[in-house]
């Protein structure tokens, strides 16, 4: 095209402005930016966390001794499905506005877009969701030794949650009942983190050494942080190609 | 041969029940796995039969 | 008119489906004849011939249909998986077939092997269901399959039916050995095994023996089944190719 | 200097047990328009999927600039721009911000020309607020705001100019022309009688059926 068009705008005076941002901080800062236009979707997965978290003592036992034996677990499996209840529209308003076709048509690498994403959704619900953790040992009497395994090890897992869980929204952008399905396909999934991530916090309570299962935690972090974008990207080319 | 009678073979030791449910379970699986694909390909067989004749009308 | 220009494509893409049909044709008796042998001379074996155990009596004979029934679900989804991901590369209409028909094969002796266990369970535990690691793994073994047949009759148009199943039992393929690891370790944290359903020091001869011939016995079943729904698939996708449809006319 | 854009090579493709076409083969020459006509479930929208490499539920051969598009596929999305069914703009976003992702997925795009660009398709003046105020037109207007920032030689048009009223289809199709006249290539589907007539190749996928 001519570089002869009118009403140009001198460079300097929207320099700032012009600068492009790279594939992976412009979806990043999209994401974010989405999330803080619509703030109720931000604090659903919380209020869930924390439904959950109660349900356990009226359902249950309101015993101290008991909460404080379950607790490790019951904490876990609530972020597990915390998790999964966001994930489903995690590529599914992309799918729907088009926007999802044009980040597959994008020259810039699938894999850098697809974990600016995945890091987004960790940051709107596994980040809050370990801040939050503390509220749930406090109400479960969970031992106050226990905390920091339970901040630690939600740290940790949480990021892996949010990548396998965005393997299984990929899977179902294009369905319209993908939400079940959803966690059919990535529940079992999420097994070994459950169960590395509620030994963590119960190791922390017995005051056993937390550094073999922070390490298993991490390894399985780096591992996804490898793959998981891979599959996100083919499952993505394979859903939106359907 | 381990029994003695028949009676004792199928009375497995006490773990007749255990057992002889077992390979009974096994033998429904095994049946139910042969015969589905079995009735799947009567079925299409009969869907595409037709089809084809309900194409061969129409031209 | 409009069918004899593009009949030479289709033949040539038909090629190896056909040849795969008439090859699993001519196989099939063979497998079912060898199936039939394995299975019966097994099972006799194994019921009436092979010891019993001294610590567990007869309810040790379980271990006949266990064992193959859980080796064999294994090696159905790493076949599942292996397939998926031939026809996500090489684009195999046949492959995709193959792991289509490995799910709900692989999904029953999944089941097979948990009820079984459970069986087992009753008298040696004195409870159905102990949450034993090789147990437990195998019914995350059989959700991950329940996974797979859900996503493959949730979408609708065959190719990306396949395409996507292959992506998730890739995954889950991955998964297998951490879900594993993690499930043994979670055992031995929470119940130190007393003694386990199928870990035992040294088996006698009279006792593996017939384990082997019923391992064998499975998977000459398992070619069968196999070979049946396979060759569904094949007339299902190709039904619109003429030789499919002079066999179908007769 | 080689004018062959794009090659297709007998390409077949059904959809629930339809031909939608088969042995198509056409070429994309630069400097041409080109508008594909068929009637609704001809598979224009198929087509313009498997062009944009979005569908691969196909069989055949498609060549960018005599290359095979599975080898060449980063360079391929480099030089297109793709306007789809779904105009690709979301609706809790300002026009500006919309437009300032997508340079973040193209690099080469003139963003210092968005200004210019959102005055082009009449939209001066709302660049900040957000798009779901906007009408259906003008959310196509923000996405066909593209065409005034990138520097793809192919443009890939699905229905541009649906919901856009008169005076805006005419600016767009000069748009058009004049991409054309400098040497780019477009291809789309649109149900307007376009005024450039003469200009345009027509490729009718009913005729290429046999179904009319």
């Amino acid at each position: 095209m001519s570089d002869s068009m009118p009403n140009r705008p001198a460079g300097d005076v929207m320099n700032t402005e012009c600068r492009v941002d790279g594939p992976f901080w412009g979806a990043l800062k999209r994401e974010l930016l989405l999330s803080y236009r619509r703030k109720s979707d931000l604090v659903n997965p919380l209020i869930f966390f924390l439904m959950v978290a109660t349900l356990f003592p009226l359902g249950v036992s309101p015993d101290p001794a008991f909460l404080a034996d379950v607790a490790p677990g019951v904490v876990w499996v609530a972020a597990l499905l915390a998790t999964l209840l966001s994930m489903d529209s995690l590529f599914r308003s992309d799918f729907e506005d088009g926007t999802l076709e044009q980040i597959l048509l994008s020259p810039q690498p699938l894999y850098l877009v697809v974990l600016a994403k995945v890091l987004a959704h960790w940051m709107l619900t596994g980040l809050p969701l370990t801040l939050l953790a503390p509220l749930l040992g406090v109400m479960l009497f969970l031992p106050s030794d226990g905390m920091w395994g339970l901040m630690l090890s939600l740290l940790l897992g949480t990021p892996t949650l949010s990548l396998v869980g965005a393997i299984g929204a990929a899977l179902t952008v294009g369905l319209r009942k993908g939400g079940v399905l959803i966690s059919l396909l990535v529940l079992p999934l999420y097994i070994p983190v459950l169960i590395f991530g509620s030994a963590a916090v119960q190791g922390a309570v017995t005051g056993l050494p937390l550094g073999g299962y922070l390490a298993l935690l991490g390894a399985m972090l780096s591992f996804g942080l490898v793959m998981a974008p891979l599959a996100i990207g083919a499952a993505l080319r394979i859903s939106v190609s359907g | 041969m381990n029994f003695e009678s028949f009676a004792e073979f199928i009375d497995m030791g006490g773990h007749g029940l255990y057992v002889w449910l077992s390979y009974g379970i096994a033998l429904a699986v095994m049946v139910i796995n042969v015969v589905n694909p079995l009735m799947h390909k009567r079925q299409i067989f009969s869907e595409q039969a037709r089809r084809l004749r309900r194409e061969k009308q129409k031209s | 008119m409009a069918e004899n220009k593009w009949l030479p494509r289709w033949f040539y893409q038909l090629a190896s489906p056909r040849w795969c049909y008439d090859i699993t044709g001519k196989l099939l008796p063979i497998f079912v004849i060898l199936t039939l042998l394995t299975l019966v001379t097994g099972t006799v074996w194994a019921l009436a011939f092979a010891p019993a155990d001294y610590q567990q009596g007869n309810s040790f004979r379980i271990i006949y249909i266990h064992v193959p029934a859980s080796i064999l679900a294994q090696s159905c989804y790493m076949l599942m998986a292996l397939a998926g991901a031939i026809g996500l590369i090489w684009k195999m209409k046949v492959a995709d077939m193959v792991a289509k028909s490995c799910a709900p094969i692989g999904a029953s002796l999944a089941i097979l092997s948990l009820v079984t266990g459970a069986i087992w369970g009753k008298p040696t535990w004195g409870s159905w269901w102990v949450w034993d690691a090789r147990l437990t793994s195998m019914l995350i073994l059989l959700f991950l399959y329940l996974g797979v047949i859900a996503l493959n009759s949730a979408i609708e148009s065959e190719r990306t039916a396949a395409q996507s199943t292959a992506v998730l039992a890739l995954v889950g393929l991955v998964n297998i050995p951490i879900i594993k690891y993690s499930v043994d370790w979670w055992n031995t944290l929470h119940q130190p095994a007393t003694f386990t359903l199928t870990e035992r020091p040294a088996m006698p001869a009279e006792m593996w023996v017939p384990l082997l011939v019923m391992v064998i016995g499975f998977y000459c079943f398992f070619a069968v089944v196999m070979m049946l729904r396979l060759r569904n698939e094949i007339i299902q996708r190709e039904r619109r190719s003429r030789w499919v449809r002079t066999l179908i006319t007769g | 200097m080689s004018t062959l854009r794009l090659k297709i090579e007998n390409l077949f493709c059904e959809r629930d047990d339809r031909v939608l076409f088969d042995a198509l083969c056409f070429e994309v020459n630069a400097g041409e328009v080109i508008q594909i006509e068929g009637q609704n479930g001809s598979g224009k929208t198929t087509l313009l999927r498997i062009l944009s490499g979005l569908s691969r539920h196909f069989e055949g051969d498609i060549y960018w600039q005599g290359e095979h598009l599975d080898h060449c596929a980063p360079a391929y999305r480099e030089s297109l721009l793709y306007f789809g069914h779904q105009p690709g703009i979301k609706a809790v976003l300002t026009p500006r911000e919309n437009l300032r992702w997508y340079a973040s997925l193209h690099p080469d795009m003139h963003l210092d020309r968005l200004d210019y660009a959102l005055a082009q398709v009449g939209l001066s003046g709302f660049e900040d607020v957000p798009c779901h105020t906007l009408s259906a037109g003008q959310n196509r207007r923000v996405s066909l705001a593209r065409l005034y920032l990138s520097q793809a030689p192919l443009w890939i048009l699905d229905e541009p100019f649906t919901a856009i009223d008169k005076r805006g289809v005419a600016e767009q199709e000069a748009l058009m022309a004049a991409h054309a006249e400098q040497g780019g290539s477009v291809i789309l589907t649109t149900h307007h009688e376009l005024a450039m007539g003469d200009k345009i190749r027509r490729l009718n996928l009913d005729q290429l059926a046999g179904t009319l």
